[in-house]
């Protein structure tokens, strides 16, 4: 039954090729139950060999199954093959279980994605690569395990990879890994060169013949690869980003699986541990109650509801080192496995209310969510006291072991480890509650819009008012601009006016000038004309000539009064013009006043702090039309419960969230059934606690405690608004200490600036160089090509000379 | 007797060569070259060379004389060198300076070697120059018999460069003889001013 | 005062070095042509000069073909130069420089 | 090609005893280029066919010798050795062992890929005449045994490849294949100044005739040690601008760059190997003890080029000039690895010339045909391809992760393999390479981001045809190759160490004491019982309440109720 162990890695593998093939054809969702059932099948098999392996006797529960070689040259050969031992088994069991699982959760959180088929590509090739981690018999193999897992996890953290922040992410986590399998390597390198080989069974069974400080050196570079691939200090900063990935994701790689590779390598590699000097596992110990610290702190301020949870895993995984560090590998695989359950609750049920509130992450938008989403509300709430460490869930039972074993190293430095230890449950606890207290009680706040968008409303409406002002501003010029041409056209007119003015008086005066006793001449000639036609004609004439100025006079006249009219007209628009600029100029006062008060409104009610009171509702009637449109969107969208696709994988892990503990029970030998299962994997490395059972009880009471401060600090700050946020929630805290933002500005700043200058050296300097040569080469022939004048004579003088060296030399020879 | 012979000759010979390198006027150089030749020819009876003294009167001063004469009329006559400017600079001084101390060096290599023997090598490989033929015979024997091949040689050379002044001289057709214009303008083109001093 | 041989060929040689002169210094290409006939005939002279030192027509025969080659050469050189001038009237020896690098 | 005419004439004169197929490996190509360029000018079809003919039957050719190859034999194979040109002592000696022939199926496989993958873009006749040129070139530079018909064929590679670029290149190809030919020309003339005071002081050394071949060369070892040394360098020097190594590499993102796609493969694929081959043929083989002696100064050259090589790729622009960098850094590795001088170092380094050419030329293709669609190289220029061409992307996404190095992928296993070797026989230096592991991943990893994730801008990027099927199939044997030589290396593996072994035995034979290959110690393999029987150890020493864990055993049994 152990002989099936080769199926275990080889159905993902299957399903992984399968869809590569034909996942498109296949679509949504025959692919991802495909991919399932290989992960479920996997998990079977995984059952099987367990149970092949239990029905052996303790210390022979070792198997190794090779099946071909695969890089042997001269002394070095390693073999594609798998080591089945107790620690093996744990690992293969849970990695597979959880992520059926998961995969099962996905087929529903995915429904609808362009990709669904890519995505459970990756998520098969993910746990084949997990399982070649786990199961490789030797480091190489574990290595390509540990590498293709880095592979997965950045292509499934940049998988909607058209938003640059996910791409970046994911770039991020593969280059930090790399930075820690740089050790891994080296420690490969140093193994092979000193004992000859990397196969496990070699390793192990020649470890206690190894030299303290090889070993030692080993220890350290597998700490920093573990470091890598755990997320411990200072290599963390890729697994808060990493939360870009699809939440599923984050459960299986980024909380339950990949990210406790670096533990398991750890444990696989306990003789060697052992073998070195005795301040070497201090270090991994130290390296983790540091980072379990720092990250719970970290994880006090966050706001995204993952981001929250990333730092809380950087964290669980430090008291995994921790465990490791002070030789309590039973606690380290324990608090691992009852983690991986209660993490990837957590995680899933995150998932289920971002799915359910609309891909909203930011936790200050929930609130009371628990009538809403029942079953995630209460298997999350399941999870949270599972890490919180209330017993009897599964979490307490772990941490508990972990703090005894950490108390249990002697000398001060146990005590300050198992203190730093309690610290961090303490804020454990409390970030926890907080989380589940923000998501799920108080105040449902979906539809409010919090002190960032409200502060965006006002903001937009001063910018309206402003808009205002400066609009009116503008219709003021143009009126006043029309009052200018108004009184450009009046002077024109009266010009015209007076003109007219002239010519009729000139007309007049001619008419007078005419002598009335030649009109009435005229007048007495047409009478005496008679019928003498020719006569007749004449004095019409006549008089017609005499008559004309008058008329022209007459038509002059009428000229001046319409001029006079038309000046009338013009005056009278002028006054209407100036009337509208009155009424403009105060219209743009009071719009400019308006823009104050809104100025002074703002400063008053602007909300400075980013905070969301949890428990007054935020005053936004001022600012209602000017709110960002996703609050309109918000209020419209009602949140759902997830479909059982998704709610049945968290009812499950919740149970084994709850019931995880009594994996490794402390009351008596009897019911540690952990430590004995991996008893034979450890070698007798594994340190007991040398604890009485009162002292167990105290320690365990004390966690308790912290743990239920914790909570009740939360519950006070959260719930009863007893305790002021601003103090906890520091912005230093909210960016981690700022690590992260000065890694990035040294990569920004000297890095980018370093890379740059060789490259601009290989520019200017080494290709300059080459390039200087050629043209150096072209400036002498250019010189030369100068004694070619093409004048014959020249030439001719030439050979002239040419005559005379040879004379000369002939008779520096001549002998006579 | 033959000292006088050669004082006059050389002199002849010396003033007609001087004359080639120094008059301006074509046609008086060649006039001065036919003196020089005539001198030479002189000079060769007295080395008991009759033959080619003939020959050098009446080829080189009868048909080559003659030839540059014709080219000089049938390109103009009036072209007159002016030999005051030098365009190269520094070329005379250089000239003078390259051809006496050729001059100057060749005679030191002749008279190191001392009066009594001016030359070295293996006499009459060939004939004797002695009395009892005539000169005239016996280089005509020598000819035809050991150099043939030369002579032969020579007859098509002498062929081979009539048809070449033949094709080289003859007036072109316009067409052709714009294209090698153009040709000739495109060669020189990259020098602007070089062609006309 | 007896005549030798050498007195010839130092005669040949002033007149080599007048001719070889008047190469560098003249711009006409006829003048030119004249000049290498001058050095050619001083040639011509040694050739005879120690046909009759070494007392062997040999050197005479040379001078026969040395003539014939000038023959020729002065032929085609002086076609040459017809086809140039007719091209470039006012051409001197320096005007055709198409050599020049 | 005079030398080909002349050895076809040596081959007739002395019967073979069995098929020439070296010789043919060289002239069925040489005699496709001649056809090709007789062919009818109006005819492209008809000549691409000869073209991938020729070429493809060079391949199936180079599989039959691949095929027939005795991997227990650890000396020259297939041999033909006829007279060329007597008086000199220059012979047609051909020949194949474990470190030429994978090279020999390279060059046989990739340039029909490459003639069905890239159409030129103007004039095919001569463009698939060089082409074919060139692979005739290539093969008789991986199997001349002879150093003068190897420095032949050294010399012959260069033309077709210097057309290539000046008539089918991008840019002002032609003054970057200036560039190029009289780079590596400088380099011949030194090689070639070496050969032939090689072979007359070895001629005079020795008393015998004067011959240029190879294996008499190296076989007796009869210079003095400095003369040796100095001509190991003129070698070097050619071998080194080949490659090419640190400060000698500028011609090639030029080259790369501006060549056209085909150029670019062929160049990364196959030329830069002659390099890195001749290092270990004509370096290693004939000069043991100069290379010994050397061996730091290029092991440091080496890692230079591979921390350098891939600063350098970080910065560019230009996705093409990124990838020569990427080059750069990659025989960077082959370098470290042959002057590693143990078996894991060598084998790796050779294993890493297959990679590399199977890796680099899958990359070029795929930049080629970014190229064709876009026709831009510059980053900048490209973003979100992957939305619109999601397979080319998933290829390029597994092509770009065998150039980083992960394992299950080919570039893993030459890449440990050379780091291994290094750091067993020169530690620091096997530190800080594997150091620019790390690098390889950013610059690849940070390319990749910008051309295909992220929202594709602009009609060009939005709607980028998606890979044909000609493409495809042209890139399909790649992968297969990139993914089975990742998996299962061993078969290669297995017919490359005996020549190694016999290189290393050589530098023994003719250093001594002053060589000692340096690898990990030999272990015998220990099982599931060893391990077994430590755990029983463990328990044991646990119930005699001694052994670690201070003696909690015992307490642990009482210790009572929570």
């Amino acid at each position: 039954m152990v002989e099936l162990v080769w199926l275990i890695p080889a159905l993902p593998l299957a399903g992984f090729v399968v869809l590569v093939v034909a996942g498109r054809r296949l679509g949504e969702p025959a692919a991802g139950w495909l991919a399932t059932l290989a992960v479920s099948g996997s998990f079977v098999a995984a059952l099987i060999t367990f149970a092949g392996l239990a029905s052996r006797p303790a210390v022979e529960r070792f198997y190794i199954q090779t099946l071909f070689e695969w890089i042997p040259v001269g002394n070095f050969s390693v073999d594609v093959g798998f080591l089945v031992d107790p620690l093996s088994m744990t690992m293969t069991l849970f990695v597979t279980g959880i992520a059926a699982l998961i995969h099962l959760y996905s087929i529903g959180y995915m429904h609808g994605d362009a990709d669904f088929s890519r995505f459970f590509v990756y998520l098969n090739l993910f746990v084949f690569s997990m399982l070649m981690l786990v199961l490789g018999d030797n480091l190489l193999l574990t290595f390509l395990g540990w590498e293709g897992v880095g592979a997965c996890s950045y292509l499934l953290i940049s998988f909607w990879f058209t938003n640059p922040a996910n791409a970046s992410a994911g770039k991020k986590a593969f280059v930090t890994n790399r930075v820690g399998d740089f050790g891994f390597m080296l420690a490969m390198f140093l193994l092979w060169t000193t004992i000859g080989s990397i196969r496990y069974a070699d390793v192990l069974t020649t470890a206690s013949s190894m030299a303290a400080v090889t070993a030692t050196a080993v220890t350290l570079l597998l700490l920093v690869g573990a470091a890598g691939k755990s997320a411990q200090l200072p290599l963390f900063v890729w697994l808060p980003d990493a939360m870009a990935g699809p939440t599923p994701v984050s459960a299986l790689i980024h909380a339950a699986t990949m990210v406790t590779a670096g533990v398991y390598l750890l444990v696989r590699m306990n003789p060697v541990i052992a073998a070195s000097y005795d301040w070497a596992p201090y270090v991994i110990a130290w390296v983790g109650a540091l980072t379990a610290l720092f990250a719970a702190t970290a994880a006090v301020a966050q706001n995204d509801i993952k981001k929250v949870l990333a730092y809380s895993t950087i964290s669980q995984l430090g008291y995994l080192f921790l465990a490791v560090g002070v030789g309590g590998y039973v606690p380290a695989i324990f608090h691992m496995v009852t983690h991986a359950f209660f993490k990837a609750l957590l995680f899933l049920g995150s998932g289920s209310v971002i799915h359910g509130m609309h891909h909203e992450q930011d936790m200050r938008r929930y609130g009371g969510l628990y009538k809403l989403l029942p079953v995630t509300a209460a298997t999350f709430i399941v999870g949270w006291l599972a890490i919180a460490g209330v017993p009897p869930f599964a979490g307490f039972w772990s941490k508990d072991e972990i703090l005894a074993v950490a108390w249990n190293l002697p000398g001060a430095q146990g005590k300050v480890l198992w203190a730093i230890g309690l610290v961090t449950a303490i804020l454990t606890a409390f970030y926890m509650s907080r989380q589940v207290f923000m998501t799920f009680f108080g105040r449902y706040r979906f539809g409010e819009p919090d002190a960032e968008e409200i502060a965006a409303g006002w903001d937009a409406k001063l910018a309206a008012a402003e808009a205002a002002a400066s609009e009116a501003d503008g219709s003021v010029e143009a009126a006043r601009a029309e009052v200018e041409t108004a009184l450009a056209s009046r002077s024109e007119t009266e010009a015209a006016l007076v003109a007219a003015r002239a010519a009729s008086d000139e007309a007049a005066a001619a008419a007078a000038a005419v002598p009335a006793t030649e009109l009435e001449a005229a007048q007495a000639a047409l009478d005496a004309a008679g019928d003498d036609r020719k006569a007749k004609k004449e004095a019409q004439n006549r008089l017609k000539e005499l008559e004309k100025p008058v008329k022209d006079a007459d038509k002059a006249a009428k000229a001046a009064t319409k001029a006079a009219e038309a000046v009338d007209k013009v005056t009278v628009s002028i006054g209407e013009a100036e009337a509208r600029v009155e009424e403009l100029v105060g219209a743009a006062a009071s719009a400019r006043s308006l823009v104050e008060q809104v100025r002074a409104e703002a400063r008053a009610k602007k909300p400075t702090s980013s905070l969301v009171p949890l428990f007054s509702v935020a005053d936004s009637s001022d600012v209602e039309d000017f709110l960002p449109a996703e609050v309109e969107h918000r209020r419209h969208h009602t949140p759902h419960e997830s479909p059982a696709l998704m709610t049945v994988p968290l009812l499950v892990l919740s149970i084994g969230a709850i019931g995880a503990g009594a994996l490794n029970l402390p009351f008596a030998s009897s019911t540690k059934f952990l430590e004995h299962w991996l008893e034979p994997s450890l070698f007798g490395h594994e340190v007991h606690l040398g604890l009485s059972g009162p002292h167990k009880v105290l320690l365990a009471v004390v966690a308790v405690l912290g743990g239920l401060i914790g909570i009740l600090a939360a519950a006070q700050t959260y719930l009863r608004g007893a305790i002021r946020r601003e103090g906890i929630e520091a912005p230093i805290l909210a960016k981690a200490w700022g690590i992260d933002g000065a890694y990035a500005a040294v990569a920004g700043g000297p890095g980018t600036q370093g890379f740059e200058a060789v490259a601009a050296f290989d520019r200017r300097v080494v290709d300059g160089s080459v390039m200087g040569i050629g043209r150096l080469v072209a400036m002498v022939s250019a010189l030369v090509r100068r004694a070619q004048t093409g004048l014959v004579r020249s030439y001719a003088l030439g050979v002239t000379f040419g005559v005379v060296l040879l004379l000369v030399l002939f008779l520096t020879k001549a002998t006579y | 007797m033959d000292l006088f012979v050669f004082v006059v000759a050389g002199l002849i010979v010396l003033v007609g060569a001087a004359g080639v390198i120094t008059l301006s006027h074509p046609v008086h150089a060649a006039l001065s070259l036919v003196a020089t030749l005539f001198g030479v020819a002189v000079l060769f009876i007295s080395r008991d060379a009759e033959f080619l003294a003939a020959v050098q009167v009446i080829v080189y001063a009868g048909a080559i004389v003659v030839l540059f004469l014709f080219v000089i009329m049938l390109l103009g006559i009036d072209r007159v060198e002016d030999i005051r400017v030098e365009p190269i600079a520094g070329q005379r001084p250089a000239a003078l300076v390259g051809g006496v101390a050729a001059l100057g060096l060749s005679l030191v290599a002749l008279l190191a070697a001392g009066a009594d023997r001016t030359t070295t090598g293996l006499a009459s490989r060939t004939a004797p120059i002695g009395e009892d033929a005539s000169n005239i015979s016996r280089l005509g024997q020598l000819l035809f018999s050991r150099y043939v091949f030369a002579f032969e040689a020579t007859a098509i050379l002498l062929t081979v460069s009539v048809v070449a002044a033949v094709l080289l001289a003859r007036r072109l057709p316009t067409s052709d003889r714009d294209e090698m214009l153009a040709a000739e303008s495109e060669l020189t083109v990259d020098e602007p001013g070089e062609a006309v001093r | 005062m007896q005549v030798t041989d050498t007195w010839y060929v130092v005669l040949a040689a002033v007149l080599f070095t007048m001719g070889a002169i008047g190469l560098l210094v003249r711009r006409n290409p006829l003048i030119m042509f004249m000049c290498v006939e001058l050095m050619l005939n001083a040639v011509n002279l040694t050739f005879v000069a120690f046909a009759h030192d070494l007392n062997d027509l040999g050197g005479q025969a040379a001078v026969f073909f040395v003539m014939v080659v000038a023959a020729a050469e002065v032929v085609v050189g002086l076609a040459i130069v017809v086809a140039v001038l007719r091209r470039q009237p006012a051409a001197t020896a320096d005007d055709i420089s198409l050599l020049k690098g | 090609m005079p030398a080909l005419t002349l050895a076809l004439l040596g081959a007739e004169g002395a019967a073979a005893p069995t098929f020439p197929v070296l010789s043919a490996l060289i002239l069925l190509p040489a005699l496709g280029a001649a056809l090709c360029a007789v062919l009818p000018k109006n005819r492209p079809d008809t000549v691409r066919q000869v073209a991938f003919l020729a070429a493809a039957a060079t391949g199936v050719l180079s599989l039959w010798v691949m095929y027939h190859f005795d991997r227990s034999d650890a000396g020259f194979q297939f041999l033909e050795q006829k007279i060329w040109v007597r008086d000199f002592g220059i012979g047609w000696h051909l020949g194949v062992d474990g470190i030429s022939l994978f090279l020999v199926v390279l060059t046989g496989l990739l340039f029909p890929l490459t003639i069905v993958a890239v159409t030129p873009e103007h004039e095919p006749k001569p463009y698939y005449a060089w082409l074919l040129l060139l692979q005739a070139g290539c093969m008789g530079v991986f199997v001349g045994l002879d150093l003068f018909a190897f420095f032949v064929f050294f010399e012959v590679v260069l033309v077709p490849m210097y057309f290539l670029i000046a008539g089918w290149g991008h840019g002002d190809s032609s003054k970057v294949a200036l560039k190029f030919f009289l780079y590596t020309m400088l380099g011949s003339a030194l090689m070639l100044v070496g050969i032939l005071s090689l072979v007359t002081l070895h001629a005079r050394a020795s008393g015998g005739p004067v011959t240029f071949d190879l294996v008499t060369l190296a076989e007796n070892q009869v210079l003095a040690t400095t003369t040796a040394r100095w001509i190991f360098l003129s070698f070097a020097a050619a071998f080194a601008i080949k490659v090419p190594l640190f400060p000698v590499h500028t011609w090639l993102p030029d080259a790369h760059t501006e060549a056209p796609t085909a150029g670019s493969v062929i160049l990364a694929g196959v030329m830069l190997k002659l390099g890195t081959y001749g290092f270990i043929r004509f370096g290693l083989y004939l000069f043991p003890e100069a290379t010994t002696y050397f061996a730091p100064l290029f092991l440091t050259l080496g890692v230079i080029g591979i921390i350098y090589g891939a600063i350098a790729a970080t910065m560019q622009r230009d996705l093409k000039r990124l990838v020569a960098y990427s080059s750069v850094a990659h025989l960077g590795f082959i370098i470290l690895g042959t002057f590693a001088l143990n078996r894991q170092g060598l084998s790796g380094g050779i294993l890493q010339m297959v990679n590399h050419g199977l890796s680099t030329g899958a990359l070029f293709l795929l930049v080629g045909m970014i190229y064709e669609r876009r026709h831009t190289r510059l980053i900048s220029e490209l973003n979100g391809l992957q939305k619109a061409a999601p397979i080319l992307a998933g290829i390029f996404t597994v092509v770009m992760l065998s150039s980083i190095g992960l394992p299950g992928l080919n570039g893993f296993v030459g890449e440990y393999l050379t780091l291994l070797g290094a750091f067993a026989s020169a530690r620091w230096w096997g530190v800080v390479a594997t150091a620019g592991v790390i690098l390889a991943a950013l610059y690849l990893l940070w390319a990749y981001q910008r051309v295909f994730h992220g929202a594709a801008q602009g009609a060009a990027n939005e709607e980028l045809a998606e890979i044909n099927w000609r493409e495809g199939l042209a890139l399909a044997p790649l992968l297969a190759g990139i993914v089975f030589l990742g998996v299962y290396p061993k078969p290669m593996l297995n017919r490359i160490e005996p020549a190694v072994e016999r290189l290393v035995a050589h530098l023994d034979a003719n250093l001594g004491d002053d060589f000692v290959e340096v690898q990990g110690p030999a272990v015998e393999r220990r099982g599931a019982e060893d391990l077994v029987h430590l755990a029983e150890e463990a328990e044991a020493s646990a119930e005699a309440g001694g052994g670690h864990g201070d003696g909690a055993a015992g307490t642990e049994h009482e210790d009572g109720e929570g």
